[in-house]
């Protein structure tokens, strides 16, 4: 099947950086990478032109549990890089703490990253690095700082979040 | 002696008359050659991704499908099918066809509606007036089957809700040959009227190579010959039982983007045609729980612009965990600044309808209101103060 | 070369009547489906609240005086519906409908925007509610 | 001249002044109507010049910064004088010119640019930068079509042997129609009118999806309504002049009216027909085509009063 064959390649090209592969379904391949090894990952895939970036989702992973024993657990962003090619759907995805949120910026190597870096900027809150306009995108000018509304956190002006900034 | 070079800037929205949604452009110009482009966006947003956070699944459905008004459908099935299959059901395949027909209604209103905008960007304004009254013909079929011109909500979590009788399925197949007909004048027009030709030939030529780094999406790749539909590639609803075969154009320009619009009618009108004269006996819904098990799924659909891509995650609970919507206007927008340099300023709202932009679709994260510049107002605040106003 | 290929059409359109309608002096029929205005029959509902979870606009309350003997009050604001059929579609009781004919309603207030449905008594006895919260009137088991 | 009563009324009354002011509105009504027509649409109600008219005198009048104040008051003004004067020595309604001199021909030509060159002055004195752009297509048209549009009104002249108005009228009526004789002249001649009407395709100078409204951008309440007043006028006038040249001569209102509706049938057409030309297109298509066919049309009546 020609999806198979794009994966089974996608595997090769990925394989010195990849920590984890997975397969939620026939047409998706999930690689876990850590932050470090990404820009190397994309270049592979772009060099070898493996299809093209389609989104960067990020998601904000909450502590597992408030009743004590996570509390301790600091809380994580994930961002995913969707790569698409045909039918098949090969997902990016790193891993990143509170406290160090920020990722290379992958726009040297796909410039149409950039929207979809600024929204990970302003709307997660993390650090792209070098990427080319750091502006706002969709939020007004004069939003405040420190603000980032997709963080489960936010949850309108008068949430701890936005009060501590 | 040192000179200074003073750079003439021609703004373009947030307010202008060519643009019928609220997006910024500046242009710099010398005369009235453009030498540079810069877009702001984030008019309209609405904060739409944090809010699915705060809805139940099927509320969520009906908030999605207004992300857009003019491809509310295809929305709706994107958030559908993601669920559907997160929640492991199946959808009958009348529901899938009946869907699939809306869908290709859908991309014909798209489309008329854009040509109607494009060549009224460019100073025609009869072409404008005669597609949008065709147009007409598709929105009273809209009102056939769902009763609503624009948001249709022909989508349930699990199915559609409303039937195609064999009375209705004649008047949609005679209504679609009416605009077969018009689709044939139209061809003719954009493809061979000198006028119109001036304004559109050569303009905003981009090569294959270019589209496929700016990452184009839908007509706007495909008039540039790349090989980019959804539903071709990873078919859903009908798609594997009705393929559509791909329309491509190899000229790039402006024109190209037209000949690619009015011809994917053509094969929309023969797909529409197909699932109707075999339309599956079966139920219409599903029962879809109200808890969908955890989980993460991507739906990708092709809109009438372009790929439309959907991240769901769920964590078992009555609201999705996270929502992350990609329209294909956002992956065209690359194209107009890069493409727009060294054209006459007189081209740029034709290049900028070329990728048929939706605003809407952009800018759909956080509403804020500004009141006096002091204080910010969050969207339940918002609503509150609306519902406060009214009362 | 061809100048002016709408010719034909143009011409034309000069001797036929326009395509404009002209609402609201000429009206056409409503279409069969058309989604208006939502009615309620009390008499079959059992206060389950499926169609008040489900709204996406909160268009809907429906206060319970009493569930044993039927006695529901629902409030229906149609400046906040969006008409699209859920409620109905989350009845599992079927009393709600959406009419077909009953769509021109802009008004000039927010007064005619809220609706009341139940029996005279019933709204009565809530309006006595809101009026005198200390003394619910003879309804102990009210919530 | 003196000013006596006679030419008081010929001023304010007829056929310059308020007589030509409320024909002009008729004729925005008739050419709007037709084109909605071609449309397939329904178009304004009759009294929709007049009523948006009122509406510009009664509003108030905004003069942004940055302008020059006397000019931004007087160039409307001027505008709208030049047109209401031509018009006093064009054949309205088929009756004889209130005033008429050898050569007033030119004067007329002249008069109905000042208008334009008034709109475009216009423009460049805002700051705004949709005026400005406006402002420098107007003056790019402008440019384009004058030359053609002489030469074909020159054509008729030469048929007659004379510059004066009243004269050229008086033969037009006595001879074939010079529509049959002078057909390419007559072409450009209509085309040039809608040019300097910046009637579709030629809207490059206020193409709305582009600049707004071009070098009107600023302009507000009453000196909007006068610009536009002017261009009414100017429409009539233009249209006075091709169908006395062209089509046979004005003899009495009936034919005035039926003539100059009739031309107006066909410039509504033209309106509806085309897709707006950009500012390089049009000035090409002038300087390629309509400065071309014009000189041939000349050359073509020169090259046979020789030889017949």
């Amino acid at each position: 099947m020609e999806t198979e064959k794009l994966f089974t390649i996608a595997e090769a090209l990925l394989k010195p950086w990849a920590k984890e592969y997975k397969r939620p379904d026939e047409n998706r391949l999930d690689v876990y990478l850590v932050r470090e090894d990404l820009l190397e990952a994309v270049e592979g895939l772009a060099q070898a032109r493996w299809g093209y970036l389609s989104a960067i989702s990020g998601v904000d992973l909450v502590p597992p549990a408030q009743d004590g024993t996570g509390e301790n657990q600091e809380g994580r962003l994930e961002v995913l890089y969707h790569f698409c090619n045909s039918a098949a759907v090969l997902s990016l995805r790193i891993e990143i703490p509170y406290s160090d949120a920020h990722v290379p910026s992958v726009c040297g190597i796909i410039p149409s990253a950039t929207i979809y870096e600024r929204e990970l900027m302003e709307l997660f809150g993390i650090t792209v690095v070098d990427t080319p306009v750091p502006d706002h995108l969709v939020l007004p000018d004069d939003w405040p700082d420190g603000v980032f509304p997709l963080r489960k956190s936010f949850t309108g002006f008068d949430s701890p979040q936005a009060q501590e900034s | 002696m040192q000179e200074k070079v003073e750079k003439f800037i021609v703004p373009i929205g947030p307010q202008h008359p060519a643009l019928k949604e609220p997006g910024h452009f500046e242009f710099s110009v010398d005369g009235e050659e453009v030498t540079g482009a810069t877009i702001r966006l984030g008019f309209v947003h609405r904060g739409i991704e944090k809010m699915t956070e705060s809805r139940t699944w099927i509320q969520n459905l009906y908030m999605l499908e207004r992300v857009c008004g003019i491809c509310s459908h295809v929305h709706g099935i994107a958030y559908t099918l993601g669920v559907e299959k997160l929640a492991g059901v199946t959808v009958p395949p009348r529901a899938q066809a009946i869907r699939t027909i809306v869908l290709e209604l859908e991309r014909i209103q798209s489309h008329m509606l854009w040509l109607g905008v494009a060549a009224h960007e460019g100073g025609f304004d009869t072409l404008f007036m005669y597609s949008w009254r065709d147009r007409e013909t598709v929105m009273d079929l809209f009102e056939l089957i769902s009763g609503n011109r624009v948001q249709h909500s022909v989508n349930l979590v699990g199915g559609v809700k409303y039937d195609i009788t064999a009375e209705q399925k004649q008047k949609i197949l005679d209504g679609v040959s009416y605009l077969e007909g018009r689709l044939q004048y139209y061809e003719k027009i954009i493809t061979t009227d000198d006028t119109f030709l001036g304004r559109t030939r050569n303009v905003g030529k981009m090569t294959k190579e270019e589209a496929t780094l700016l990452g184009a999406v839908g007509p706007t790749a495909r008039a540039s010959g790349v090989e980019r539909d959804v539903r071709v590639e990873s078919p859903y609803a009908s798609y594997p039982d009705h393929p559509v075969n791909i329309v491509l154009d190899e000229g790039g320009d402006l024109t190209s983007r037209f000949i690619v619009r009015i011809r994917e009618l053509f094969e929309s009108i023969r797909v529409i045609r197909e699932i109707l004269t075999n339309l599956p006996e079966s139920e219409l819904t599903v029962r879809v729980p109200r808890r969908i098990p955890a989980g993460e799924v991507i739906s990708r659909v092709e809109a009438p612009r372009g790929e439309l891509f959907y991240y769901i995650k769920s964590a078992g609970g009555e609201n999705p965990y996270r929502i992350k919507i990609r329209t294909p206007s956002l992956c065209n927008w690359g194209t107009v600044s890069s493409v727009a340099i060294g054209h006459k300023l007189a081209d740029m709202p034709m290049l900028l309808v070329g990728i048929d932009p939706c605003f809407s679709c952009n800018d759909r994260l956080v509403t804020v209101r500004q009141e006096t510049g002091s204080q910010t107002m969050y969207w339940e605040d918002l609503r509150k103060y609306g519902v406060e106003y009214y009362q | 070369m061809s100048i002016g290929t709408m010719f034909g059409d143009i011409i034309k359109s000069l001797f036929k009547k326009p395509a404009t309608e002209k609402y609201p002096f000429e009206r056409k029929a409503e279409p069969e489906r058309l989604r208006s205005k939502l009615h309620w029959e009390p008499e079959k509902c059992t206060g389950c609240m499926m169609c008040v979870k489900d709204c996406p606009a909160n268009a809907l309350e429906l206060e319970v005086i009493d569930r044993a003997k039927k006695q529901f009050v629902m409030r229906y604001y149609i400046d906040r519906c969006t008409f699209c059929d859920q409620c109905v579609r989350s009845c599992r009781f079927d009393c709600l409908h959406l009419s077909n004919d009953e769509w021109e309603l802009a008004s000039l207030g927010a007064e005619p925007m809220t609706i009341t449905y139940g029996r005279e008594e019933d709204i009565q006895f809530l309006l006595d509610k809101k009026a005198n919260p200390d003394n619910p009137g003879g309804h102990p088991e009210c919530n | 001249m003196s000013l006596t009563l006679p030419s008081l009324v010929s001023i304010l009354v007829f056929p310059a002044g308020m007589f030509l002011i409320l024909l002009g509105m008729v004729y925005e009504y008739v050419d709007r109507k037709l084109v909605a027509r071609y449309q397939n649409r329904f178009g304004p109600r009759w009294f929709q010049p007049l009523a948006d008219m009122f509406k510009l005198l009664a509003k108030e009048e905004i003069i942004p910064d940055g302008v020059n104040k006397a000019l931004f008051i007087f160039l409307p003004i001027l505008g709208v004088t030049a047109a209401l004067t031509s018009a006093l020595y064009t054949p309205m309604l088929g009756f004889a010119p209130a005033f008429s001199f050898r050569g007033d021909l030119i004067l007329v030509v002249y008069m109905l640019s000042v208008l334009t060159i008034c709109l475009g002055l216009a423009g460049a004195n805002t700051v705004d930068r949709f005026s400005l752009v406006g402002a420098t297509r107007t003056l790019t048209q402008l440019f384009s079509y004058e030359a053609p549009f002489m030469l074909t009104l020159l054509g008729p002249a030469l048929a007659a042997g004379t510059l004066q108005i009243s004269q050229i009228n008086a033969y037009a009526q006595d001879t074939w129609w010079m529509i049959l004789t002078q057909p390419i002249g007559f072409l450009v001649a209509l085309i040039g009118l809608m040019g300097k009407l910046e009637l579709p395709p030629f809207d490059a100078p206020e193409a709305e999806t582009e600049i707004v409204s071009g070098a009107l951008t600023e302009y507000s309440g009453r000196g909007l309504a006068l610009f536009r007043i002017g261009k009414n006028v100017e429409l009539v006038i233009g249209l006075t002049l091709i169908s006395a040249f062209y089509l046979g001569g004005l003899a009495n209102p009936l034919e005035f009216i039926l003539k100059t509706l009739g031309l107006l049938l066909v410039i509504a057409l033209l309106q509806s027909l085309f897709a707006r030309l950009r500012i390089d297109q049009t000035v090409g298509l002038w300087w390629r085509i309509g400065a071309i066919l014009a000189l041939v049309q000349i050359l073509i009546l020169v090259v046979s009063r020789l030889f017949f």
